[in-house]
């Protein structure tokens, strides 16, 4: 699949908040079956911000708390949309769709293959990211791998709002399947101000820069990262990086990704997860099956260390990647040598989240 | 069919299934039908007892011991045989088995092989029936085994919770693959699901398909007008091995007496002048699918990667 | 310390809690404890009861709201604390942070911010007391919201079904979040609990930490005598936030007078005697151990990939 | 690590079933403090044979049937482990263990460094792959990957009868956390011959096969078919295949790996499961982060195909790869050449699989 670019919007400013907030008000809205579940959409802090006001307006029939039972409500969700509802489940954690996985990979992932294809199961399950503040082992999973890897799930991890606005809208009104949308906890903070571009097919991967000494595919918050890091590396070393928004991880643009390392020669994977059986090992071997000779020099990637998080701030800010760790080790890609970035040339990032939620 | 009475009828249909078992038995050391089969022989009254008086639109979800209330819901015999042989026409286009039956056109909704997995299914196409006002009921089926799974206590939660047209039915045999119900189970069914604040009704007739009929009778109308979840447990007996086709009373696992005792109230033992009445023009259709699934061509090799997403 | 009476030294417990949990509320806006905290003030009775009369070698598991019972089970409140600050002498090392408090040395086991996920544990580990014969027995403490997870009602039926020697604690305080009970449960907890043939316990008085230790007097005997569950729910209130440190009263999820009802109950509050007995002498400890804290090291780099496997 | 062999032993034939048997029996005879808790555990068909007996032997507080509830099993073996028992636990088919991964990922996973190191929680959970006879989509998965992408399992697929008892042995008297093992239903009635040798570490990847015209890895049941096609590449084509038993799927024997395609410049991943996010994608990230240019051709991966797995042998015999996938699959990388299968040089495999289950 390639992208192709068209209908090009304006809009100026919009938070990841917002973003969510006014997709799932469009959903809503324009179908009558759309319906949002989850603990605490219906309160006052409203799934961070993303669900706010939406059981007032649309009526608690449709926007409504859920007990604390995630096998159970996931089985809910499939059992709805088998009969007419298009339900958009949340998890305020990742971590806690785990006890969900057997209706999500067992049920909806196989339901239209396993009966021959005549059933859909179309929803989407919201699945919140946590990082920072002491989150620990249990609140901070990214487990976009352990999805990806089951036939059936369409698994996307949106990283600006332009791209929450577009995915959830053709969720919704256009494609069949479940889907599992990773959203990063930090993300809904942040303001995107660029004039992004919606795509014919939304789950796709997008080039979200143009370059030509290295290839890094990214995904949800590290997009961001690498955004900034190819900033800093283009001013200072007047390096150019060319970077994919993987986008969707079960589906990825495989010839964007294939197209791009044959130009660069070089790949810098970042992702949010470990980085064993994830985002780096798949793209290894989309690479190693099509044409390892295309890669000019070892693949590097970053991603949480190999280890459950942990919650002291000490240990915490090294287990993820930081942004000059980013740097010198794409500068050291590129250049084969080594690099101490200057703090005061690194673009603004994203705030420091400050707890507790 | 035309049928004197409303036992006629709720015979024919039990014969039918019975008889239709039987035949996947003959048939399976052939190895014509390879996929696990889970026959409902000695339990047939429940699932047409249960369907009775359900509408075509109504729903309804099983597990992998699904081949009796496929049929009792209307599901097309020639569709189901096919769809054990392994074949096209068959109603999950071969790729289901004997695990999976489903055919959405009678609102038989989906069989699953995880313990369990349905009765949540169940509960949320209730919540689309009353949010969508589709004045539909919502069936799902499952064992005593199944209620020790969690999701069996989240379902009746969410089910009661949300006040939803959902009819649980738990098909009681006392058994969950080899083991007794009494190792397993520290409560007793029907009155655990009844502190869910859930109207439930106990029926230890299993082999009476009129009574079970009558009682869903009152039971699905409650159920549609008042928007409101019923439970019902139905004491039953399995005849053959979980798996497989055998009978496997020479394990000791169960008594050969219970099952002489359950023999001697099953109606299709009994009653064998109604038996010789129906037996052989049941034969004739069901000789007639076997031809048809025999004859169903294998699903093409593009079949293979169809309908993934 | 010396205690002229059962209830002064019930008392001093739960005041010594309430203080710490104010002082890490003092403490929250500097960003030295950077984890999510869950106070459990107002709900201090319930673990100093439950503990009372559990021995060190006796075993118990909580959740993210965990303070409470790791100092009642007499936890080293500098290692609490140290704990809290992220640093190298807390009770994990600075990994487990507030949600993760533990301390094997007495019988602190574990708990976690999976809702529901350590009621399992306890039954598990009641399970090893009677296999290797060690007169333990085990407490689960979890809140109102957890007994809609599956994992709550396979814990009860595997419990009483192996008939271990388990206490489950229910701490209802009667929301999950902002979600009230009502709207969440079909059931009523202890009823419902009952249904699994296990003895059940209801305590409203969820203040009353002398009532509270009484009754687990008889319950800790007979279970550690008789080898068989018990269940325990007790009625509390948060007078703070799900998470965090604020009173959030002004958000209309709950009432203000609710609040004001329990505090009219509250001993800690009610009796100022008794609290300025002990108020300076707890002051100081908490001062020494939030200086010990403040003074104990980060973990080095080298515990990054340390007790992986 | 590097594979250190020791202790030869001479057993002559052990059929994979009577080596699960005999480990369960080793394992309840030494330590009073073992349990094993499963489905039909202690039924007359034992878990396929693989406990037939036992609970007899020794007594139905150590070897019993429990209820059907995934988590809250999985838990109570959590909970045992942490006060002095070792549970084994068994799942008849591994999907069954999707409805307990908040149990295995959210706490055995983390219960050591979540707490700080305190704790340890050694248990072995058995899982058994399905395969043919109809089997359908929720009967046939090899869920490997999904776990090992989570740090702090160890998870490990034996392919014959002596690695399953050096690893039940090394995992019940020597390892302190939680083991999670593939055993290949298939498997189960095959007799395995061979001398093999305990190895010093018994996760280890083993090489089992030297050659120099290609490096294969296999996992579980493909390592026995691994073995097939390299004997006919050598006996028809006088091909040399070196294949290595990867065996521990988590904790993987790099050196191994990459000292073996170093030499043979070309890399065959055989595994039972799905390929994306898989075990031939973790070898990609291993080889592109080390080397890739030790790759004289593009990596070549066969497993299950991208979907559901269907029930009809007429597509389940598409749905996983033949022997003649293989082996002219095998012929190409190393020839690049088309070879079209012997069937009659083909050595016997294992007998079809013949139901129910
Ligand atoms: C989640 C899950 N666990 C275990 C199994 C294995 N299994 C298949 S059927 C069965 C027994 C179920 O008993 P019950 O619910 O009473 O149904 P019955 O077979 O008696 O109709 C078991 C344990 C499974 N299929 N799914
Ligand atoms: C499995 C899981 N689902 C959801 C959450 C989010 N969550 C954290 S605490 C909580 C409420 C739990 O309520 P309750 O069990 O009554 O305990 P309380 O906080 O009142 O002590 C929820 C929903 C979680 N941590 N784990
Ligand atoms: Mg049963
Ligand atoms: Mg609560």
């Amino acid at each position: 699949m390639v992208s192709i670019y068209s209908k090009p919007v304006t809009i100026k400013s919009l938070s990841y908040r917002n973003a969510l907030l006014q997709s799932m008000s469009n959903a809503l809205s324009q179908h009558s079956h759309v319906i949002i579940m989850g603990q605490g959409v219906d309160d006052h802090k409203g799934t961070f911000g993303s669900t706010l006001g939406l059981a007032e307006k649309y009526g608690k029939m449709r926007v409504f708390d859920i007990p604390l039972s995630e096998e159970g409500n996931t089985g809910m969700a499939v059992g709805a949309a088998l009969n007419g509802v298009y339900p958009i489940q949340t998890h305020i954690r990742t971590d806690f769709s785990l006890l969900a996985m057997s209706q999500i990979v067992n049920m909806a992932a196989k339901y239209k293959y396993m009966y021959g294809g005549h059933f859909n199961v179309p929803m989407l399950i919201r699945l919140i990211i946590g990082r920072s503040w002491g989150q620990g082992a249990q609140h901070s999973q990214s487990l976009q791998s352990l999805f990806a890897h089951i036939p059936g799930l369409q698994v996307i991890m949106p990283s600006n709002a332009y791209s929450i606005m577009s995915s959830y809208d053709y969720a919704v009104n256009h494609y069949k399947g479940p889907v599992i949308s990773f959203e990063h906890r930090i993300l809904y903070d942040i303001e995107f101000n660029e004039n992004v571009v919606y795509d014919a097919d939304p789950f796709n991967s997008k080039k979200v820069r143009e370059g030509s000494d290295v290839t890094i595919v990214a995904t949800s918050i590290m997009v961001i990262e690498a955004l900034r890091a190819a900033d800093y590396v283009q001013k200072t070393l007047n390096l150019n990086c060319e970077i994919i928004d993987l986008h969707s991880v079960s589906h990825m643009d495989k010839k964007l990704i294939l197209d791009s390392v044959k130009k660069t020669g070089k790949l810098f994977v970042a992702d949010t997860s470990w980085q064993a059986y994830g985002v780096a090992a798949e793209i290894s071997r989309l690479i190693c099956e099509e044409d390892p000779s295309i890669l000019k020099a070892a693949v590097v990637s970053i991603g949480m260390q190999p280890a459950p998080c942990p919650t002291t701030q000490s240990l915490e800010k090294l287990f993820y990647p930081s942004i000059y760790d980013f740097i010198s080790k794409l500068t050291f890609l590129i250049t084969g040598k080594t690099h101490i970035p200057d703090e005061n040339k690194i673009s603004e990032g994203y705030k420091k989240f400050k707890g507790p939620f | 069919m035309n049928f004197n009475s409303n036992y006629e009828e709720l015979f024919y249909q039990s014969l039918r299934i019975r008889m239709i078992e039987e035949k996947i038995a003959e048939i399976y050391p052939t190895d014509k039908i390879q996929s696990p089969v889970h026959l409902s022989i000695g339990q047939e009254a429940v699932a047409v007892g249960v369907c009775h008086h359900l509408k075509k639109t109504d729903l309804i979800y099983s597990s992998y011991r699904s081949h009796a209330y496929f049929l009792a819901k209307g599901g097309d015999l020639k569709a189901m045989l096919a769809e054990l042989f392994g074949k096209y026409d068959g109603s999950g286009k071969g790729k289901a088995g004997s695990m999976h039956l489903a055919d959405k056109s009678i609102g038989m909704m989906g069989s699953s092989a995880i313990v369990a997995s349905t009765i949540s299914h169940g509960v949320g196409s209730a919540f689309a029936s009353k949010l969508l006002k589709k004045e539909q009921v919502v069936v799902t089926t499952f064992g005593d085994g199944a209620t020790e799974e969690g999701s069996y206590h989240e379902s009746l939660n969410l089910a009661s919770v949300f006040s939803l047209p959902v009819i649980f039915i738990c098909e009681n045999n006392g058994l969950a693959i080899h083991s007794n119900e009494s190792q397993r189970h520290a409560y007793t069914i029907h009155q655990h699901a009844a502190s869910y604040n859930i109207k439930t009704t106990y029926i230890k007739e299993g082999y009476d398909f009129e009574l079970i009929a009558d009682a869903m009778y009152n039971i699905i109308q409650d159920v549609r007008e008042n928007k409101r979840p019923h439970f019902v447990e139905i004491k039953t007996y399995r005849y053959r091995e979980h798996v497989g086709i055998a009978d496997d009373h020479n394990v000791p696992y169960r008594s050969q007496n219970e099952y002489e005792t359950w023999k001697k109230m099953d109606p299709l033992i009994l009653d064998q002048k109604m038996v010789t009445a129906f037996k052989s023009e049941i034969s004739r259709e069901i000789d007639a699918a076997v031809e048809f699934a025999e004859l169903s061509p294998y699903p093409p090799a593009s079949e293979l990667l169809n309908d993934v997403y």
